[in-house]
């Protein structure tokens, strides 16, 4: 559509980035293991961990793309856990870092933003903010000490049903031996 | 450029003019080759076929040896190349493999060093240090370069340029003055070990390669492979008398051809011990004769006595220890 | 009172065989707001629907939660369903409990419980749903076809036939596409010029159509209804009014030696050339690369022999910006490059071709004035060896997908190497046979009983050349697996049967118009089975082999479907949009502006306000008036994506539909 | 035969496919019969089963069969085949694999070609190198035509082209023989050599 905003230089600075108008490099989905590991973050140890806990990941899917992606992997019947739920926004771009906060604030044990692969966004812009703004969101997690494992950003095209059935898996396994998410639960929950 | 070199079974028994050739000539392109120390065999055609494991085992404790001396291996056969490669591979990617490979052969081995070819290593020393060192350019002979099979497959480990057309051995035949042609049955199997040991099924392998080679208009083969110069060389007789007309084309290891141009004596090439000799081809090309270069103490010799028409006079390469070709 | 109905769908067996569909339904009664939960087999059926229309009436529900498949599938069927039951259309939410839970779980209690959560959260943001009044855009009644091949040409005739305007852009000088290059056509044997021509007239004459030849689309901007487009026109040298086609100047042109793309090079070209004698614009072009002028600064003869005078060296590239309704991708294919099968040998051997180069040897208006001939040497081929699959189904070096048409082309090119030359041979080495098209079983079987065919079943595995001059022969290795023999054929020339690619630009020129494309390049339609014809993107079509490969046949039928889903299009004067649109809450908005630059559609703007402020005595009892900026979203350019909204900081701009309080619902919802 | 009734070979089948793709990864399942590995063997002239119908036998379960045939025996494992395969099936690996498995079932088609074989990786197994002259005699003799190729002898040994002496390193021999021993204990199945021909070296 419309590729009038040049997406790889947005002319406003954003408050929350300090001053880098510079369009960030690295395009790929922020895999774990670019990020830090907390050293104090009391990752429960895996026995006390009940045998059969399963993780709850929510995931935020951008409608065009991801949660098309999503649907395929139903249509071709691939099996994966029942950790996930899926939150449909029409863009990833949607995706406000508050909901992500809020996710881990009541509860959730892993949070999943997903949307087209940059330069395949609906419209066409989108992923490229959500791509900026998780690159610092995920820093800001870092420092208020949520373990950076439990929280994944990535690329899923509408034909892309195994890969969703794969990070999904992936989050699962990377998650349970994490246990329950203390760190940001808030036991009386905000009032809704 | 050293490299530990790794001869073979072959190259020790039925290859041995490969072996001297290569040794003569390396040293002329700044190539050092130091014998790998204790190699042992790579289990060429049949340990492949007895065992999968073992037959990656066997080539890997070479290319073992070699890592420890922090050399890459220097391989003129194609079936060990082959199965060196196999080796590598199979280490490079699949974990367990490499597990195994190290619990047999009792020694560490993670393939950093690359398995090379020497055909690999003379391509890569640069055709321009071997123009600048012909003496005696091959001028008039025709040349069908076969690769055999083994150089170019399975292409998965083999990483040469084209695995049907491949123009390894033609650059380097053109870049020493002769015209290689182009010819079908280039990458065809020689019937690896079937002439020698099932023949009724070698024969007509090693018969069509030859018969393609005469078709094409060629004078002579040149190939890198003991195992096919062995049957192409062996077998070329009894064929000849047995469709009644001899084939006559001399087979060569394209390591001699490079010795002629570079002016070493014949029998330095070992090309005295070929069945189908090739002797009568070369004189009838007047290839065999070998050109004085006056030996001259430091000043670079400027007047050599060319024999034939070759304009330019070329400086002996400096690093060359050992001694003008007197 | 908020009173929410929950409907359950069993899918059949689909849902209901790993979700208990029953205790969903009971669950669902105890979550709050619900008034009325039950389940039925069809949801999306009559029954199911008239369920539902009567659950409302009854039980008085003012918003709907339907879990089943996903919104993807039904959710305008179900907004339609309690549209009629006289709900607002997007009181409705949808939980999808079969594509995201029933088919990718097999443990029926743990997927119960997924269902149950989804539900929760639909049920949660339901409540938060708000009437939303849809609101309509203009739509710009000119449409735009894409590639002037068989597929363009008819998608603007037949939305030209219904009135309304069509531009029709093709890249090279002329339109006609890969089908002006093919001789006869199957199964009828047309031939394929005779059925093309008058179509081309048609266009060129036809008062809605203008033909943009010799331009390709540079940008595109805007969204369905009304898209700005805009058309490089290249220099073509050659003023299009003045000159009259007379042919003089490519006559007398001196460099006559280039080899021309649309022989497939097998023959040749001036510079100044127009592609084929039956072009329509039968206006030339003046090919930069080869022109002696432009090379070397002196010649211009076609200049001084033009009798209009209309050669004009100064031409420049043209920008022109023209605003469209909707378009039509019609783009077409080009043939996979061969020279990846080393086996076969091409770029060795001459001999060795692809199909379309057959086509130009058969052809009349062929360099070879439709005798078959042999490239290298001009001689008659009297055995000639055909091989399918080149490229095609060939995981290793080619593409996995079957290309369609190879099947049928290569049977007729047999055909007519038995029916041209005299005691021929034509030998199909095939895997398959494919003939899915009417008549098409009929026209293979003909040409194997009339035509004397030969198929031998296998894949050839090497060509290699023998021999010299007259009697060089291209040995064919190959192999007949139903008689479990190798085979050899001395072959006098080899027609490969190449795979369909799409165009090598495919992929940046899908990015530039902003629809998708998968694996293989080809563009994606929005459904394989049920919208064949449409994108993703709202208002752009796809005709022809650029959404896959396939024959004449079906991309006409194609081009006529997606030019009915234009003409329904441009048939509206406004277009209903989906009411998801940003929103300002004017009391919070500071006026910052952080939201304005975000926008891809530039849909945000500041407008003024004046409002009457309160609070201090000075300002009296009526307050005072006060005029300050605020965002403002115009409803007709924002399509609903919502990035704007996580960039006001005030928490001013929200989305209908999605807004934030919804969301945070949905999370709320689950603990 | 030519009549064979599938339904019991289909789980064989299963068996033999996982096999194969475990041990040689090469998967007979992708294989769509196209023939273009028959087509460009070189010694398909002489096999009694061309390879493409050697994995259609892998691919029926026919397992009898398969290990009845020549062809994995004539293989000259040049991997033409691998290197076209459309489909990636890798038919030399699958060719390889059927050969071993025939071999360790005892059946063997070509006895030359196993006989020069098994020979030629005892000579390995036992000096670390091949001694050529062992190798030719022992096989002329094992094959019972112990004048074969003789002609070539004389001037062979002339041009030290096949010495009458071993060469080896004893560093050499001593691990490759370690190799060997500690492959036998791995495999726990006795290294063919020693069950078939113990024909002396």
């Amino acid at each position: 559509m419309v590729n009038s905003l040049d997406p790889t230089c947005n002319t406003t600075p954003e408050p929350m980035t300090p001053g880098s108008t510079t369009p960030n490099p690295t395009p790929l989905e922020i895999s774990a293991a670019e990020l830090t590991v907390p050293q104090n973050t009391s990752a429960a140890s895996a026995k006390d961990i009940a045998s059969d806990w399963e993780p709850k990941i929510l995931v935020f899917a951008c409608q065009y793309c991801t949660y098309a992606g999503a649907d395929l992997a139903g249509l071709s019947r691939l099996q994966y856990p029942t950790t996930t739920r899926v939150l449909r926004v029409p863009c990833s771009g949607r995706t406000n870092p508050q909901f992500v906060i809020r996710a881990f604030q009541k509860g959730f044990d892993g949070v999943l933003v997903a949307g087209c692969h940059p330069g395949d966004c609906h419209f066409t812009t989108g992923n490229y903010f959500t791509r900026r703004r998780y690159l610092l969101m995920t820093r800001l997690m870092e420092f208020i000490g949520l373990d950076p494992r439990r929280f994944r950003v990535c690329w899923i095209s509408g034909s892309e049903g195994p890969k969703f059935q794969q990070v999904v898996t992936e989050l699962t396994d990377t998650i349970r031996p994490l246990g329950p998410s203390q760190k940001l639960w808030d036991e009386g929950g905000i009032s809704s | 450029m050293k490299y530990a070199y790794y001869p073979g079974c072959s190259l020790s028994g039925t290859g041995l003019e490969y072996n001297i050739s290569t040794q003569a000539v390396a040293p002329l392109l700044g190539i050092e080759l130091c014998e790998l120390p204790d190699w042992s065999c790579c289990g060429a055609s049949s340990a492949h076929l007895q065992d999968h494991t073992l037959a990656l085992a066997l080539p890997a404790r070479n290319a073992a040896l070699g890592e420890e001396q922090g050399l890459s291996l220097a391989i003129p056969c194609a079936a060990c190349l082959s199965r060196s490669k196999a080796a590598e591979h199979a280490v490079k990617t699949s974990e367990d493999m490499r597990a195994q490979i190290e619990s047999l052969i009792d020694r560490p081995y993670q393939a950093t060093y690359p398995v090379k070819s020497i055909l690999e290593i003379f391509i890569d020393a640069g055709l321009d240090t071997l123009k600048e060192n012909i003496i005696k350019p091959l001028t008039g002979l025709k040349v069908a370069s076969y690769y055999g099979c083994l150089q170019a497959r399975p292409t998965d480990f083999m990483d040469v340029d084209d695995p049907e057309n491949p123009q390894t051995i033609d650059t380097i035949v053109a870049a020493l003055g002769a015209e290689p042609v182009s010819w079908s049955h280039k990458t065809e199997c020689c019937g690896n070990s079937h002439p020698i040991a099932y023949p009724e099924v070698g024969g007509p392998l090693v018969n069509r390669i030859l018969e393609q080679a005469e078709k094409s208009g060629a004078d002579c083969i040149v190939c890198a492979c003991p195992m096919c110069l062995g049957n192409l060389d062996m077998r070329q007789k009894a064929l000849g008398k047995k469709r009644g007309r001899p084939f006559n084309l001399p087979v060569f290891y394209f390591t001699q051809l490079m010795g002629l141009a570079l002016n070493l004596r014949p029998k330095k090439l070992g090309l005295k011990k070929h069945f189908i000799s090739p002797i009568p081809l070369l004189s009838k090309k007047d290839l065999l004769k070998r050109i004085k270069i006056k030996k001259v103490k430091n000043k670079p010799a400027d007047t050599p006595v060319p024999a034939s028409e070759s304009t330019e006079t070329p400086t002996p390469n400096p690093d060359n220890k050992k001694g003008g070709p007197a | 009172m908020k009173k929410v109905g929950v409907f359950v769908c069993h899918c059949g067996t689909n849902i209901s065989q790993t979700v208990h569909c029953e205790k969903l339904a009971e669950a669902a009664k105890t979550l709050p707001g619900v008034a009325f939960s039950t389940e039925y087999k069809y949801m999306c059926s009559d029954p199911g629907q008239t369920m539902i229309k009567e659950a409302i009436a009854e039980h008085g529900l003012d918003r709907v939660v339907v879990a089943a498949c996903s919104p993807r599938m039904h959710e305008t069927t179900f907004r339609k369903c309690i549209d009629s039951g006289g709900l607002n259309p997007y009181m409705l939410e949808i939980a999808n409990i079969r594509e995201q839970c029933s088919w990718v779980h097999s443990d029926k209690d743990k997927a119960t419980a997924k269902a149950g959560d989804l539900v929760n959260m639909a049920v949660a943001k339901v409540l938060k749903n708000e009437q939303l009044p849809s609101s309509f855009i203009p739509v710009h009644k000119r449409a735009l076809v894409i590639g002037g091949g068989i597929a363009g040409i008819q998608a603007a005739l037949d939305i030209a036939d219904t009135g309304y305007h069509v531009d029709l852009v093709e890249r090279e000088p002329s339109i006609g596409g890969k089908m002006a290059q093919i001789d006869k056509t199957f199964p009828t044997m047309d031939c394929s010029a005779c059925i093309l021509t008058p179509k081309m007239v048609d266009a060129s004459q036809h008062p809605n159509i203008t033909i943009i030849p010799y331009s390709e689309v540079e940008k595109v901007d805007g969204y369905v209804g009304n898209f700005d487009v805009t058309i490089r026109r290249k220099a073509s040298y050659v003023d299009s009014v003045k000159c009259t086609g007379c042919g003089l100047c490519s006559e007398k042109c001196p460099s006559k030696k280039i080899p021309s793309e649309f022989e497939c090079n097998l023959g040749t070209r001036p510079a100044i050339y127009s592609p084929f004698p039956q072009a329509i614009p039968n206006k030339p072009v003046i090919d930069r690369e080869n022109c002696r002028y432009f090379k070397t600064g002196k010649c211009k003869i076609c200049a001084r022999v033009c009798t209009a005078d209309a050669v004009n060296f100064e031409d420049q590239d043209e920008m022109v910006q023209i605003r469209y309704g909707a378009i039509v991708v019609a783009t077409g294919y080009t043939l996979y490059d061969h020279s990846q099968y080393g086996e076969y040998g091409y770029g060795h051997y001459k001999d060795v071709i692809s199909g379309l180069e057959f086509e130009r040897l058969v052809n009349a208006s062929g360099p070879t004035m439709g005798k078959i001939k042999r490239p290298s040497d001009n001689t008659e081929p009297k055995n000639v060896v055909f091989i399918k699959c080149v490229g095609s189904r060939d995981k290793a070096r080619g593409h996995d997908y079957c290309s369609r048409a190879c099947c049928m082309y290569t049977a007729k090119h047999a055909t007519m190497v038995r029916d041209k030359i005299k005691d021929s041979q034509a030998i199909i080495f095939y895997m398959d046979i494919r003939t899915p098209g009417k008549n098409y079983e009929e026209f293979y079987l003909r040409g194997v009983e009339e035509y004397g065919v030969t198929y031998v079943r296998g894949r050839v595995s090497r060509i290699y050349e023998e021999g010299e001059g007259e009697n060089r022969k291209l040995i064919v290795q190959g192999e007949d697996t139903l008689l479990g023999k190798q085979v050899f054929v001395d072959a006098d020339m080899v027609v490969l049967a190449t795979a369909m690619e799409p165009q090598p630009d495919a992929a940046g020129f899908a990015r530039k118009i902003g629809i998708s494309y998968d694996q293989n390049n080809f563009f994606s339609e929005a459904h394989p089975k049920l919208r064949p014809v449409e994108t993703l993107s709202a208002g752009i079509y796809l005709a022809g082999a650029c959404q896959g490969p396939k024959d004449i046949p079906d991309t006409v039928a194609q081009a006529g479907a997606a030019a009915a889903k234009v003409v329904a299009l441009l048939s509206k004067d406004e277009m209903e949009t989906e009411p998801i649109v940003a929103k300002v809450d004017t009391d919070r908005c500071s006026g910052c502006g952080f939201c304005i630059p975000i926008c891809p559609y530039k849909a945000i703007s500041f407008t003024d306000l004046t409002e009457r402020v309160h609070g201090s005595v000075a300002w009296g009892p009526t307050g005072k008036e006060v005029k300050r900026q605020v965002a403002n979203v115009n409803n007709g350019l924002c399509q609903g994506c919502g990035a704007c909204t996580v960039n006001c900081r005030a928490g001013a701009l929200d989305l209908l539909g999605f807004t934030n309080e919804q969301i945070l619902a949905e999370v709320d919802s689950l603990w | 035969m030519n009549t064979v009734n599938i339904t019991s070979t289909l789980a064989e089948a299963q068996r033999i496919r996982q096999d194969l793709k475990t041990k040689y990864d090469a998967d007979v399942g992708k294989c769509y019969q196209c023939g273009k590995c028959s087509a460009g063997c070189p010694v398909a002239f002489a096999m009694d089963t061309p390879p493409h119908k050697v994995i259609q036998l892998a691919k029926l379960g026919l397992y009898d069969e398969m290990m009845e045939c020549h062809s994995t025996w004539l293989c000259a494992t040049c991997h033409t085949c691998s290197a076209r395969c459309p489909r990636e099936v890798h038919p030399s690996r699958i060719m390889e694999g059927l050969r071993i498995e025939a071999r360790n079932q005892g059946s063997v088609k070509v006895r030359p070609l196993d006989i020069f074989h098994t020979k030629f990786m005892k000579l390995v197994g036992k000096r670390g190198r091949v001694y050529e002259m062992a190798l030719m005699l022992g096989y002329n003799l094992s094959v019972g035509r112990p004048l074969k190729d003789a002609g070539f002898a004389p001037k062979m040994i002339l041009n030290k082209k096949l010495s009458l002496f071993p060469h080896t390193t004893s560093k050499a021999r001593k691990e490759v023989r370690k190799i060997h021993e500690r492959y036998n204990r791995m495999s726990n199945t006795p290294h063919p050599d020693q069950t078939s021909g113990g024909d002396t070296p």
